[in-house]
């Protein structure tokens, strides 16, 4: 009775934390009345630690729960702080690979409990946790070596649908099988290799930059997972929590797509990226683009009224949010209104601009969203377009043949004069041409975009 | 009506809610929401325990006793590198 | 776990789905929203309906059949008043 | 099993049915998917159904059961479409009133079952059941009374806070007492008349311009009363279309107060225009008013190239739509663009000026919500204000002392001219002087709204 009620209030405190997580004022404190939850939740379940006889726990086994949750502790927390800030999607990749493994080991030892007399739920949900958090598991892994990296292109290979629509019937046979009596554990090892295989399968032909939906996707699956394991253990706020992050990760995922235009099964099974990349790298777009050189720029600058920043990709490979910081403080010394309008998907990941300028410590009242700047944008005089490319290309707008075509884009071209700073004529992640930069009121800027804004910045100071 | 259905209703009233507590998120809180989210799933940590607790044998054991690191690793690791995360969205003074 | 207990878990967990279904709605639609949502705790019909059919003796078959009466006006009164006032907010042509 | 899935189909075609409701586009849809819900759970309790012997329903039984199910639908059904538009509040007191009394009557008669070995929950469910449903059932009724024009001022009499707690003490000491152990039939009957007089008492001291607030509260209180049924005769459905109800109702509750600018309690507690509604009859506003007559208004209205019109109580009370409706075709067959800015508690209900002008069939384009009309209202020329009073009043801007300072208002003073249609210089509900008559670019139309719009179409259509 107490021990429900313990998890009565652990399931109203994971609401409300993810409720106050969808909110930038609240989001933190969200987090924290969660992880609130999560502690009860760690004491609540002392009580029901039992052995396989229904005896106290021995010392020994307190021994090694102690250790084992300290030692996940320990590695938890090192990952977490010691993670930069632009390899947060690594981390929470193999935080979410780790729930899944730990869902489909637990599925594992309770087959092992599995008896004649079990019922058939008990089975079943044993079987979808050890598959959906095995698949988690693998996915995950891979999703964070895409993230580092380690795969420079999607990997295609003949008939992959096939292949993974083959691995997923064979383990559906295999849990039929299973669930209808054999409950050997060969089988079940068969069955847990199956699906690490089809984690991996499934995710290696995606395009490294549309890891973030990935790992959001897997994130829902591991809560699936622990709910059908929380069925088979009969604990309710495992259900209730692994549910509840379940269906509002499934939620975020599409919503994650949307921001790109793009449907989810684009992202999951046309290896997007892979036809283009090729292309992107090597070909440089031809047409009157203008140059500009640092010290015109800086004048054009010093003088307006109002400037918008775009930051894109770009920014963050050069790592130059710190230079954009200070150009934007002594543009502001100078009496320019100098704000910064942020793309739902500009850079890899979601957020990512943000993340990346609070890291310099810009203010978020100076953050403008897509939708507030365009209207405005003929009202400003310089558009300062900083790495970025596809959330600036007026293809999205006008060219229906676009692969980008319907994508909500920032309207820089609409700025008196706008500044693109990039190294080359190099395309973006959809590996398309940018008519912006080769319009009359667009001058380009070439270069690192680092070593491009210190020039800035110096020259606006002296200026 | 039986204890499994009761579990039932609460797991489709779960999945409604779960849907509408993330209706419309700004994009720029995705990041910390899928890292916030994910932290929860990890009470399988509970299922570790309990599953360590009631094991038998080496090899159940030793699969216990992973499956406690990781579900470790995923609750504590997992809400603080969202706190991290969040930390960063401050407004300045 | 009881059954109670569980009952007692979908009644949270509802109260939890309503406040976030009806989050934000235009106040236009406010007297709609109230209208259908009282046709929805018709549902009490059900109530009058066991009720009846288990009464004994006239006082409770004279209750039952008026509990029954009430619960069907609630219903079919609520939704078709709804109804008809969403029917006004049609879009012209 | 089956009957278990029917209710689970139920309660998510009631989710799915509020949520759609919620929204404009869907909410008819989502009233219908709620009511196929409702039918499905009718046929779905049949089986159900047996007499206190747990045998099989008698013939006679099935008859009572149909004739009272076929009577209710007979009523409610008249009720529904005979009603007035304008009278739809009345309405749904009425059915909200039927669904509290069903409630309070089958726990009642749940009572009479009750034995020794009742668990408390049961007994305690049904107790909050039967006094929430009869707390609703009288405040309905009394609502409705209001809304009729039945009762002309809140009455109020001396220690009413001090008598409604006194009762409420007294129910719940007897709530105890039955609770306890004396099950006699008595003392429900006492129970039930406490609760009665409670509902009236409540409600009595309420301003009739709040009955929607109040009927939406009482609705709320059904649902739970609804829900707390549920648990008595273990019915799942109930539960959890009673609780959805309950916590939206009083979401819903706080949203309304929230769009009046005014807290819940004050709406509940304050006997809100008792006070001032004896000045705001009498009293009459000097200081120099700028009357204007028809045919100088039909001038202005079509030589403007924007109007827009500020619908209000008074246009409601002169039954005057179809005429407004007119004037706006009239003007837009001129090459005025006219439009229709709607506050939201304009009226005497939340979507009073919508269902109103809805009735007339002004198309909902036209109609402009009070957010979005603000930033524009500079660039209007003439702004009619018909029969409203309070939304346009700018002392909830300007006037700290004033007792609707910090409610939004349409900002009918920015307009170019704004025209005024009244019949006196009388108050609005809020019995305050409205400094907007006074302005210099404010002209009075004095007499019926009805007539004087007849006039301005005549005169229009001439012109
Ligand atoms: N945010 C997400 O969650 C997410 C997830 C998956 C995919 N995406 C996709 O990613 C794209 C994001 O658009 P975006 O405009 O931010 O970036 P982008 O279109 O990928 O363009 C980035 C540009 O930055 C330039 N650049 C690279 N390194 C640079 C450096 N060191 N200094 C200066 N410039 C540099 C590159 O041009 P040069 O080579 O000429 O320098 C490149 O054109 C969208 O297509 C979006 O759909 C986003
Ligand atoms: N919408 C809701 O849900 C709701 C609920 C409760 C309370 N309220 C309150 O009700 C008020 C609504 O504001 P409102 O501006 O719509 O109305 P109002 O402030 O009540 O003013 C209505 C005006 O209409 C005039 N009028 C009455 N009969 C008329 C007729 N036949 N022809 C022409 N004019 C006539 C009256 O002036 P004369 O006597 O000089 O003609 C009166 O000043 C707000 O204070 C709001 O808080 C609203």
């Amino acid at each position: 009775m107490i021990i429900s009620l313990a998890f009565l209030i652990v399931s109203v405190l994971f609401i409300t934390g993810i409720k106050l997580l969808a909110s930038p004022k609240t989001a933190r404190r969200g987090n924290l009345i969660a992880g609130v939850g999560m502690l009860i939740a760690l004491f609540a379940v002392l009580p029901l630690l039992h052995d396989s006889h229904g005896n106290a726990v021995s010392l020994g086994k307190w021994f090694l729960l102690i250790t084992g949750i300290l030692l996940g502790l320990i590695v938890g927390a090192a990952g977490a702080y010691k993670v930069k800030m632009t390899a947060m999607p690594q981390m929470v990749a193999l935080f979410n690979g780790a729930g899944g493994g730990a869902a489909a080991l637990v599925a594992a030892i309770e087959f092992a409990h599995v008896t004649r007399d079990s019922s058939l739920t008990f089975v079943v949900s044993m079987l979808c946790a050890a598959i959906i958090g095995a698949v988690s598991l693998s996915g995950s892994i891979i999703a964070y070596l895409k993230l580092e990296g380690h795969f420079d292109k999607p990997v295609t290979y003949p008939a992959q649908q096939a292949i993974n629509c083959v691995l997923f019937l064979a383990s559906v046979l295999l849990a039929v099988v299973m669930a209808a009596g054999s409950h050997s554990m060969v089988l079940m090892l068969l069955f847990l290799a199956l699906a690490l295989a089809l984690g991996v399968l499934m995710v290696m032909p995606i395009g490294g930059a549309d890891m973030p939906v990935v790992i959001s996707l897997l994130n829902s699956f591991t809560g699936l997972a622990v709910a059908a394991d929380g069925f088979a253990i009969n604990n309710i706020a495992m259900i209730i929590a692994g549910t509840l992050v379940g269906s509002s990760g499934t939620i975020l995922t599409l919503a994650m797509c949307q921001a790109m235009n793009r449907p989810v099964t684009n992202v999951l099974f046309s290896a997007f990226g892979k036809v283009d990349a090729a292309a992107a790298s090597a070909d440089v777009a031809t047409g009157s683009v203008k140059p500009v050189q640092a010290d015109e720029a800086a004048l054009l600058l010093g003088m307006a009224a109002r400037v918008v920043i775009v930051p894109g990709y770009g920014l963050a490979v050069a790592q130059a949010q710190h230079q954009v910081r200070q150009l934007s403080d002594e543009l502001a010394k100078k009496g320019v209104e100098v704000s910064f309008a942020i793309h739902p998907v500009a850079g890899r990941m979601p957020g990512h601009m943000n993340v990346l300028l609070a890291e310099a410590d810009v203010s978020y009242d100076q953050l403008i969203e897509m939708d507030e700047i365009n209207p405005e944008m003929d009202r400003v005089d310089v558009c300062l377009v900083i790495g970025a490319n596809d959330v600036v290309n007026p293809a999205a707008r006008e060219d229906k043949s676009s692969p980008i075509y319907g994508m909500p884009i920032i309207e820089a071209e609409k700025a008196g004069t706008v500044i693109v700073m990039k190294r080359s004529m190099g395309k973006g992640f959809a590996g398309i041409e940018n008519a912006l930069f080769l319009r009359d009121n667009c001058r380009m800027l070439f270069g690192d975009a680092k070593a491009s804004l210190q020039e800035l910045v110096t020259l606006v100071k002296a200026g | 009506m039986t204890a499994e259905m009761l579990i039932f209703f609460i797991f489709v009233l779960s999945i409604f809610l779960g849907f509408e507590l993330i209706s419309k998120v700004p994009s720029m809180l995705h990041t910390p929401l899928m890292s916030g989210t994910n932290a929860i799933h990890g009470i399988i940590l509970l299922g570790g325990m309990l599953a360590l607790a009631a094991a038998d044998g080496f090899i159940q054991h030793a699969a216990g006793f992973v499956a406690v690191v990781l579900g470790s690793a995923n609750v504590f690791g997992g809400f603080m590198v969202t706190d991290r995360m969040l930390q960063m969205f401050k407004r300045k003074k």
